[in-house]
């Protein structure tokens, strides 16, 4: 394994002080908070480390039309989390489904992020997932479905 | 005994794990032993030479092989029994952890003594193990779980402590003596007092007091006593709750099972004696023996040693650590109020960061919320970075830990 | 895989125990193995190999042995499931043995699934720790306690549980693969599925089958199955809790304390996901990481072959007890259908005088109730003498037995 | 240490055979049974290997005037439970609390006895003492001299 200060690129150091589609906890506060305006939210935390993430979506026409993170992590989950919103924006839910973890590892060159890392990197991803099956839970009359995007979200790490 | 810092100088070479490299051949800087402690070759070989050359259960069989095994493992609990200063072996029970530890306490006494309306009283600074049990044995017993809150400077306000033990409600007092994440060193003989004063029981979690200075049972006058193996030079596997025969003596079993029963009939059974009634099943033999060579180890070093090379430790990590820019350091200054554990946070760098970033140096820092979230609410941080040291510790360690994180002050352009 | 018998006798030298001398240098010869077998030198080093070079705490650090520690850990998970074929690595909790597991189903589903009126049916040659737990829960909850009765073959009475199920109040229907006393075989597949057409679960204690002979959980279709490492060539304080998934997600937590949470607040907590949920606190790692090494060295010699081993020295066993005058053996002679554990009486000799007569000749065999006082009223004995092999055993050493049963002889003047 | 085969001399193996001072368990059901009519009676086993013994107690004017005892036990229990009820009839309360482990163990050599066996040896003892105390207890007012023997009585093994 490479020095693990590798990691830290310019690119996550920037994401990490400044991550995109995010809502601060006082910005939630505040009457025109996008967490307050949204189809579905959801929540999640990663019990090793207690970073702890919320996604929002807007979604019409079952298009994500858009989205916002909030909460609190390291770098690498801050970085990882505002990449995913970045490429789930304006998707299909379809093929919001279709996200894979890889999508946003290598975005960040962090295909070798050890697994307790890995963690930090997904848990964003994970909790998009759990968002979109509790929208679909609600919206879809397909159980099999929402069950298999639920195995989906779970088996990610 | 001879000068204390030839000993500390000279018994890492005791520690196989410290002469190995990590991370692209840097050497290896243990700073977690909040976590848990390395093994010296003393207490490795005491384990294989259990299983080489006497492993058989223990109490029931006639044969040498478990005379040997037997002797073994009681004469662990006579070690424990000198090492904390506790007069009666019957009073010592062997454990997992403090975790099981607690736990058994929250089932086998907390089940049948405490009612609807009384009142746990923990703290604000408790790992999880001394929380969530009583969350668990309170919301099932419609009791209710208070918290001694903490100053700025990491003391718990006693104040607050008065407060519930003036309702007359409390039936248990539990709080750890050492904070494994800000050191605070608690002060127990003054709650105890006072709890003894109202006449409500106290436990003391110890699992970061006992492997890092001397604790006297006989003058601490607690009722439950939690410590754990592996955070002091033992084995994983194997700890010690202590219990009060008085109040032992009011206790359930915890599990059914072997050993711990005098007669079993179809349709009821009887106990055994104590310590046996509590300990059902084959227990941790060979973890048993072992801790025991760990108290032999720590026993020859002198608990008032191991203090002291801590103390040296710690004020010069204060020291060095206050020097980097953007270092904030948890808890008191004053070193006689703390141990060897120091939280800090580190501009806004995230702890895990940190701590990636060291380990790339070869050194283990640990990062997170320590298992204690209350604390971390009640600092208002997500998480800290933590290094806490040992008796195999030294000062270089703390160059290299302060080196490392000019490293960290460079990536993150601090 | 080589010739069965030479890797057999080529077997014994992994095994340092087997090389020393008891009781003025006679050979040991080791037949409490239905007790705890002895370990072989693979697994003695594994803990060693732990110690010296990657221990630390798990799960949580990012630093490198954190990370050596968790996979090594993890692995062991991966392996058990591979050897009882399951499929979800989600459903394996470690435990400290078969009786820490059977009393945490008790606690963990048991109290929020018994209610008074209910029944818990077990059988009459369970060990104590497939009686007392339930005794306990049964007592807590005004349930009852049934046993399903034994003949005089040793196999149990199948219409005892038609009986009882035909109440429509059965819970639970608990029992042992394989009788730690009789060696019976029980017949899981019949009784499983009387129990499914019910809708009751059940709990397999396999403490003694797992360790001798092949087990699938897909073909079972049991609910629990618990068993323990130490009796199968594994370290002490360590096994294994399987629960079905659909099963343990109707379950409470067990301890409360590190690890097992998701986050913690001052007043409520979420819990980790499963398995973790289950294992509160520091695990003991090091004896997961050894009893991943045992694993694989009787996935090595394959479970088939150790149970054909098995059964030639049972046969042969068998075959000489039965010359001696005076000897009785209990539980069936049928050799499919039981196990390598041979309890027998010698006339009216108490078994304590002749297991100390035969430990005098280096032959390590248990005397007394096994923890099954419940099977001893049954056969209306006090004890029982009881030899139990394992894979270094040989036909040496069964002549070894009956030779000191001859001294016995003649001591008492039989 | 030396052969344990040693320790089965002729004495002990004859006393396992024929416990004096002895009844049945069938015995005990006959209505004369000694043990309908005693003073006190006391029961304790061992935990460990299930060895199980009762004793009974004749009282008069201070003294033991007659002693039985039933139950199960290895060949090491039987003889000790003799050996210890020959020495404790017709002695003084008194003396009987002066009875001390090695009075039983050296009457039959077995001084070297190793600790788990030792158990097997000093039950009788142990539930002499207790039966010893049971009765002071409701006979005898001062707590505090019953509290000691019962700690003597603990502390045997
Ligand atoms: C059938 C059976 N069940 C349960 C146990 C208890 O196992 P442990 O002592 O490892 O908890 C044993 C072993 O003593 C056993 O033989
Ligand atoms: C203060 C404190 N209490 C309890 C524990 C739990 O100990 P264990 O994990 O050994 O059960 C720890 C260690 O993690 C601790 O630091």
């Amino acid at each position: 394994m490479s020095g693990n200060a590798d990691i830290y690129h310019e690119m996550i150091v920037d994401y990490s002080r400044n991550p995109t589609n995010y809502e601060t906890e006082d910005q939630r506060k505040l009457e025109d908070s996008f967490f307050k305006n949204t189809d579905v939210i959801f929540h999640d935390s990663n019990p090793l480390c207690g970073d702890s993430i919320d996604i929002g979506l807007k979604i019409d026409d079952n298009k994500v039309t858009d989205i916002k993170f909030s909460g609190k992590g390291c770098a690498i989950c801050m970085a990882c989390s505002s990449v995913l919103t970045e490429i789930t924006k304006g998707k299909s839910l379809d093929d919001v489904r279709k996200i894979e973890k890889n999508d946003i590892l290598s975005e960040l060159g962090l295909e070798q992020l050890q697994a307790v890392r890995i963690k930090c990197a997904l848990l964003s991803l994970k909790v998009l997932k759990s968002a979109l099956y509790t929208y679909l839970a609600k919206h879809l009359d397909d159980s099999q479905d929402v069950d298999k995007l639920k195995e989906d979200a779970a088996s990610l790490y | 005994m001879q000068s204390t810092r030839s000993t500390f100088e000279n018994l890492r070479k005791d520690f196989p794990i410290l002469q190995r490299t990590v991370r692209d051949n840097k050497r290896l800087v243990y700073l977690d032993n909040a976590s848990t402690t390395q093994k010296p070759n003393q207490v490795i070989d005491s384990i294989s030479d259990y299983y080489r050359n006497y492993n058989s259960n223990i109490h029931r069989a006639v044969y040498a092989l478990a005379e040997e095994a037997t002797e073994a493992y009681e004469k662990t609990r006579d070690k424990i029994a000198t090492f904390i200063n506790v007069k009666d072996r019957q009073e010592i029970i062997f454990v997992r952890g403090t975790t099981e530890a607690i736990n058994l306490v929250a089932y086998a006494w907390g089940r049948s003594h405490i009612k609807e309306g009384d009142i746990i009283v923990t703290t604000e600074y408790e790992h999880h193990s001394n929380i969530v049990p009583w969350q668990l044995l309170t919301k099932e017993k419609g009791a209710k779980l208070e918290y001694i809150g903490m100053d700025d400077d990491g003391q718990l306000i006693l104040d607050d402590l008065d407060k519930y033990l003036a309702t007359g409600k409390v039936k248990l007092v539990t709080f750890s003596l050492m904070s494994n994440v800000l050191g605070t060193i608690t002060d127990a003989d003054k709650i105890i007092k006072k709890c003894k004063a109202a006449g409500v029981l106290t436990l003391i979690d110890a699992a970061q007091a006992v492997p890092h200075m001397k604790v006297d049972l006989e003058k601490l006058e607690c009722d439950f006593f939690a410590f754990s193996g592996h955070k002091m030079l033992g084995p994983t596997g194997i700890g010690v709750l202590w219990v009060r025969k008085s109040v032992l003596e009011t206790m359930n079993p915890f599990h059914g099972g072997g050993d711990m029963i005098r007669e079993v009939h179809k349709y009821e059974a009887t106990w055994n004696d104590l310590p046996y009634k509590f300990e059902a099943g084959t227990p941790n033999i060979a973890d048993v023996v072992g801790f025991g060579a760990a108290i032999d180890y720590l026993t020859k070093i002198g608990m008032d040693n191991v203090r002291e090379h801590e103390v040296e430790l710690t004020k010069y990590a204060i020291e060095k650590l206050s020097e980097v820019k953007g270092i904030h350091i948890y808890g008191t200054k004053d070193i006689s109020k703390r141990g060897g554990v120091i939280s800090f946070n580190f501009a806004d760098v995230h702890p895990h960061d940190v701590a990636q970033i060291v380990d790339g140096e070869g050194i283990a820092v640990r990062s997170g919320h320590h298992c204690a979230q209350v604390l971390m609410e009640r600092l208002n941080v997500a998480a800290t970075s933590r290094v806490s040291f040992y008796i195999y510790n030294t000062k270089e360690d703390i160059d290299a830990l302060v080196n490392s994180l000019n490293k960290v002050a460079k990536v993150f352009k601090l």
